[in-house]
C-alpha cells in the first residue's frame, strides 16, 4: 500500500490521488462505465456474439485489416490490432473464432479517436481472429488467421 | 486496488498517441489450481481514457485480453502538458484510475 | 562401421538437397517471429514491476523500520547504477560469492531484520500473489540497463565459483541425459522456434544473460535468473535447486564471466 | 596405423566436429570438480523423495561425457558405443512399427517427468518424445527445432528396409549406441518410452501415409 503511493506520488500526480481515493471508496470514479456487454462476452459462438452486439451478419470489407504477426511465439499474449480507413467509425471489436468465448474486446470510439486500435489477447489455439466494424449503422468485417505455436523446451 | 498503470501520452502533428499497460491478473475463470480447483474469473471489464473531461476512447474486456493488459490508440488533438486520465474496474468491483501528461 | 557412416553422408546430402523449400519457409516463420517480438517490445509489463521495486527499496519495512537504501550490492552502501552488470562477486563481509538475490535477501535481513525464511517465501509470484523479490530485482537489474557485464572473476572464490558452474554446465544426468551444454553449448540451434545460444562464447552468453530479468509471456512474470536456471533444471527433469543455492550462483558466475563485456538490455520481454 | 583406421578417422574429422585437440580440452571444473560435485549435491532439499534424487545419480556413460564435454575421444566413444548397444531391448512380439498417429502425438508431447515443489507434473501425465523440440518432421509443424537433424520424408529417403527400420528403433531406444554423447536422449534405456512407444514413433518416420513422409 505504502509502496505505492510512493511510487505514484513519485510520478507527481494529482489524479493518481484522485485514483488512490477513488478506489479505497472515498469518491466515485471520474468515469462514466457503460454497462458491460454481459451477452456478447458471454456467448460462444461468432455467431452468438455478432447477434449479441447487434452486428448481425456483417460484410467483408478490404478497408478493414487485422494487425498483428501470422505467428504468434506463445498463445498468453497475442498482439492484435483494428485499424480501418472507413468513415464514422463508432465501434471496434476484436474477436476470435477458436477461443471458448470468442469476443476479446470493444472499443467505442468518440469522433476525433482514429479507428486504429491495439491490444494483446489470448488465443488457445491456432485460429482465425475477426476485427468488426461499425461504420455509421452498417457493421463490417476482417479475418486473419494468427498461428500459435508451441515454444520452449515443451514443459 | 491493484498497482499503478504506465501510461506514455504523446502528440505528433496534432494527433496524440496513448498506450497504457495495466497491472491485471486477468483470471479466465477456466485455469485450475494446483490442487485441481477451478480458479475465479477475475478481469477488467470496462476501461475508459480521457482527454481533460472528454472521453477519448472505452472499452469492454472480456478475460481473454492478455494478463497486464496493453491498450494503444490515437486520438486529434491534445497539447503538451495536458492530461490523459485512464480509469478501470474489474469484475470484482476494484477500480483504479491513473493519469500522465501528454509529452 | 564405415559403411554406416557413409550411409549417414548420403543422408545429410538428401537433407540439404531438400532443405531449399525449408529454407523458404523457415525465414518466412523467422520474419512473423521478429514481427511478434517487435510487437511485445513496446509495453513490457515489467516496467510496472520495475516501479514496484523502486518504492520497495525506498520504503521503511520490516522490524527494523529501514528501507534498503543503504545495501550494499557491491559497489557501496545504496549505489546500484551497474551493480546488477558487475555480479555475482565476492563480499567480504560475508566471506562469500553472492548474486543479486542472495545479496538482496542479504540487505533485508541485516538492514530490514526480517528473517530469511520470510523474505524468501515469496521468492516468485504466482498467479495473484506478487513477489517482492521480483519486483527489487527488476529494479535493481534496471539501474544497470545500458552498462556492460563485467564479471572478470578475478577474486580466487569468485575464480574458483566460475570453475564450478562450468563444472555444473556439462553435468550430465537424469531419464533425458541431459546438461546445459547439450541444449547451450553449439551454435545457430533452436528449440521449437526458440534460439538457445552457445553460452560457451561471450556472443551466446551475452545474447542470453543480458535480457534479464525479463517478463516471460508465457508465465506471465518477471522471472529472476535464479528462477530462470532452476526451471532450467525442472526442465532437464531433476529435482530442483534450493533458492539462492550455491550452484546456481556458481552457474551465474561461469555465466557473466562468459558474457562480460555485453551492454546490458534489461528488463528484457521474451516467450 | 592402417589404412582402414585412418580413413575413418577422416571420416569422423570431416562429419563431427573438433574431434582432435580433445587432450588439451581441461576437464569441467578443473582441479575443483570435486568440489563443484559435492556442492551441486548439496544443493538439494533433504526431504526431497529418493527417487528424486536418483535422478542425478551419474552412469559411466553420462559420467565421460560430462568429463570430455560430450566429445570424447574416439577409442573412448566407441567404448560408450558398444555399451550402450549391448541395452537395446526390443517389444515381445518382434514388430518394430506401430501406429504412426500415436507416433505423432508422442513427438509433439513435451510434457511428463517433471519433478519438485515449483512446476510437477500431474501423477500420471504421459511422457511425450518431444521430438519436434529438436527435430523437424511433418512440414505442418512450423514450430520444430534444429538441433538434431531434419527428418522431414525420413522413410521416403530411406526407404524401410528392415534395416533402416532398426536403426531408427535402436537410434531412439539408446542414441549412445551410435553416437557417443549425443545430445539425444536415450529414450529405451531410461525407460522414457516403452518399446511400444518408440515403435509408434518409427511408424510415424517410416509409414507411407505418415505426415513425415508426405508434403
Amino acid at each position: 500500500m505504502n509502496n505505492q503511493r510512493r511510487t505514484v506520488l513519485k510520478s507527481g500526480s494529482g489524479a493518481a490521488l484522485l485514483g488512490m481515493l477513488a478506489a479505497a471508496g472515498i469518491i466515485t470514479p471520474g468515469m462514466a462505465l457503460a454497462n458491460w456487454n454481459k451477452a456478447a462476452f458471454d456467448a460462444k459462438s461468432m455467431a452468438d456474439t455478432l447477434k449479441a452486439l447487434g452486428a448481425g451478419a456483417p460484410a467483408d470489407s478490404k478497408d478493414v485489416q487485422v494487425t498483428g504477426p501470422d505467428i504468434a511465439e506463445n498463445g498468453a499474449v497475442v498482439p492484435v490490432g483494428v485499424a480501418t480507413s472507413l468513415p464514422n467509425v463508432s465501434m471496434v471489436a476484436i474477436l476470435v473464432e477458436k477461443n471458448p468465448n470468442a469476443l476479446a474486446a470493444t472499443f467505442t470510439l468518440p469522433a476525433d479517436t482514429e479507428a486504429n486500435v491495439q491490444t494483446r489477447i489470448k488465443m488457445g489455439q491456432t485460429s482465425n481472429i475477426y476485427a468488426l466494424v461499425k461504420s455509421g449503422d452498417k457493421f463490417f468485417m476482417a479475418t486473419k488467421e494468427i498461428k500459435v505455436t508451441l515454444g520452449g523446451c515443451g514443459g | 486496488m491493484g498497482n499503478p498503470m504506465k501510461i506514455r501520452a504523446a502528440n505528433k502533428d496534432g494527433v496524440t498517441e496513448v498506450k497504457v499497460l495495466v497491472s491485471h491478473e486477468m483470471e479466465t475463470g477456466q485455469r485450475k489450481d494446483a490442487a485441481g480447483a477451478v480458479v475465479p474469473a477475475w478481469f477488467i471489464t470496462e476501461l475508459v481514457a480521457k482527454h481533460g473531461d472528454k472521453t477519448v476512447l472505452s472499452a469492454e474486456f472480456g478475460p481473454s485480453v492478455s494478463k497486464n493488459p496493453y491498450l494503444a490508440f490515437k486520438f486529434k488533438g491534445g497539447a503538451k502538458g495536458e492530461k490523459v486520465t485512464v480509469s478501470w474496474k474489474d469484475n470484482k468491483g476494484d477500480s483504479r484510475t491513473d493519469e500522465a501528461a501528454i509529452g | 562401421m564405415v559403411q554406416r557412416m557413409l550411409k549417414s553422408v548420403v543422408g545429410i546430402a538428401l537433407a540439404c538437397a531438400f532443405g531449399g523449400p525449408a529454407i523458404a519457409q523457415d525465414s518466412k516463420v523467422a520474419d512473423e517471429l521478429a514481427k511478434y517480438r517487435e510487437a511485445l517490445a513496446d509495453g513490457n509489463p515489467a516496467d510496472l514491476l520495475e516501479a514496484k521495486g523502486e518504492g520497495l527499496w525506498a520504503e521503511k519495512r520490516g522490524p527494523k523500520k529501514a528501507s534498503l537504501e543503504q545495501c550494499d550490492m557491491g559497489l557501496g552502501p545504496g549505489k546500484l547504477e551497474g551493480a546488477y552488470a558487475q555480479l555475482p562477486r565476492y563480499f567480504k563481509d560475508t566471506g562469500k560469492v553472492m548474486d543479486v538475490e542472495s545479496r538482496l535477501v542479504h540487505c533485508m535481513v541485516t538492514l530490514q531484520g526480517f528473517t530469511q525464511a520470510e523474505v524468501t517465501r515469496q521468492w516468485f509470484s504466482k498467479p495473484g500473489t506478487e513477489s517482492d523479490i521480483e519486483a527489487l530485482v527488476t529494479f535493481i537489474g534496471a539501474k544497470s540497463n545500458g552498462m556492460k557485464i563485467n564479471v572478470p572473476a578475478t577474486h580466487p572464490e569468485e575464480a574458483k565459483m566460475a570453475k564450478m558452474g562450468e563444472y555444473i554446465f556439462y553435468r550430465r544426468s537424469g531419464p533425458q541425459d541431459f546438461s546445459c551444454s547439450i541444449c547451450h553449448g553449439q551454435e545457430g540451434k533452436r528449440i521449437r522456434l526458440q534460439e538457445l545460444g552457445n553460452l560457451t562464447t561471450k556472443d551466446g552468453a551475452g545474447f542470453a544473460m543480458k535480457t534479464w530479468p525479463s517478463y516471460r509471456v508465457s508465465q506471465g512474470a518477471v522471472w529472476t535468473m535464479q528462477r530462470r536456471l532452476i526451471d532450467c533444471m525442472r526442465q532437464a527433469r531433476w529435482p530442483e535447486p534450493n533458492y539462492l543455492a550455491d550452484s546456481i550462483i556458481a552457474l551465474e558466475t561461469y555465466l557473466q564471466k562468459t558474457a562480460t563485456g555485453t551492454v546490458m538490455e534489461t528488463p528484457g520481454i521474451k516467450r | 596405423m592402417n589404412l582402414k583406421f585412418a580413413l575413418f578417422g577422416a571420416l569422423s574429422l570431416a562429419l563431427t566436429t573438433p574431434a582432435v585437440a580433445q587432450k588439451s580440452v581441461e576437464a569441467p571444473g578443473g582441479k575443483y570438480a570435486k568440489d563443484a560435485e559435492q556442492m551441486f549435491r548439496a544443493s538439494f532439499r533433504a526431504d526431497n523423495p529418493k527417487y528424486w534424487m536418483t535422478r542425478l545419480d551419474q552412469d559411466e556413460t553420462m559420467k565421460t561425457c560430462q568429463q570430455y564435454r560430450d566429445n570424447p575421444p574416439r577409442p573412448i566413444g566407441q567404448k560408450l558405443e558398444k555399451l550402450n548397444a549391448a541395452t537395446i531391448r526390443y517389444p515381445v512380439d518382434g514388430k518394430l512399427i506401430g501406429d504412426w498417429k500415436e507416433g505423432e502425438k508422442l513427438a509433439a508431447v513435451g510434457t511428463g517427468g517433471h519433478i519438485g515443489f515449483i512446476q510437477p507434473d500431474p501423477p500420471g501425465r504421459v511422457r511425450g518424445g518431444n521430438c519436434y523440440a529438436c527435430h523437424e518432421l511433418a512440414k505442418k509443424e512450423v514450430a520444430y527445432g534444429t538441433i538434431g537433424p531434419s527428418l522431414h520424408h525420413f522413410g521416403k529417403i530411406r526407404g524401410n528396409s528392415d534395416e533402416i527400420i532398426k536403426y531408427a528403433y535402436d537410434k531412439i531406444y539408446n542414441s549412445n549406441a551410435f553416437t557417443a554423447c549425443t545430445n539425444m536422449p536415450r529414450f529405451g534405456l531410461h525407460s522414457w518410452l516403452t518399446p511400444e512407444q518408440i515403435t509408434h514413433i518409427v511408424a510415424f518416420l517410416m509409414d507411407p501415409e505418415s505426415p513425415v513422409n508426405k508434403d
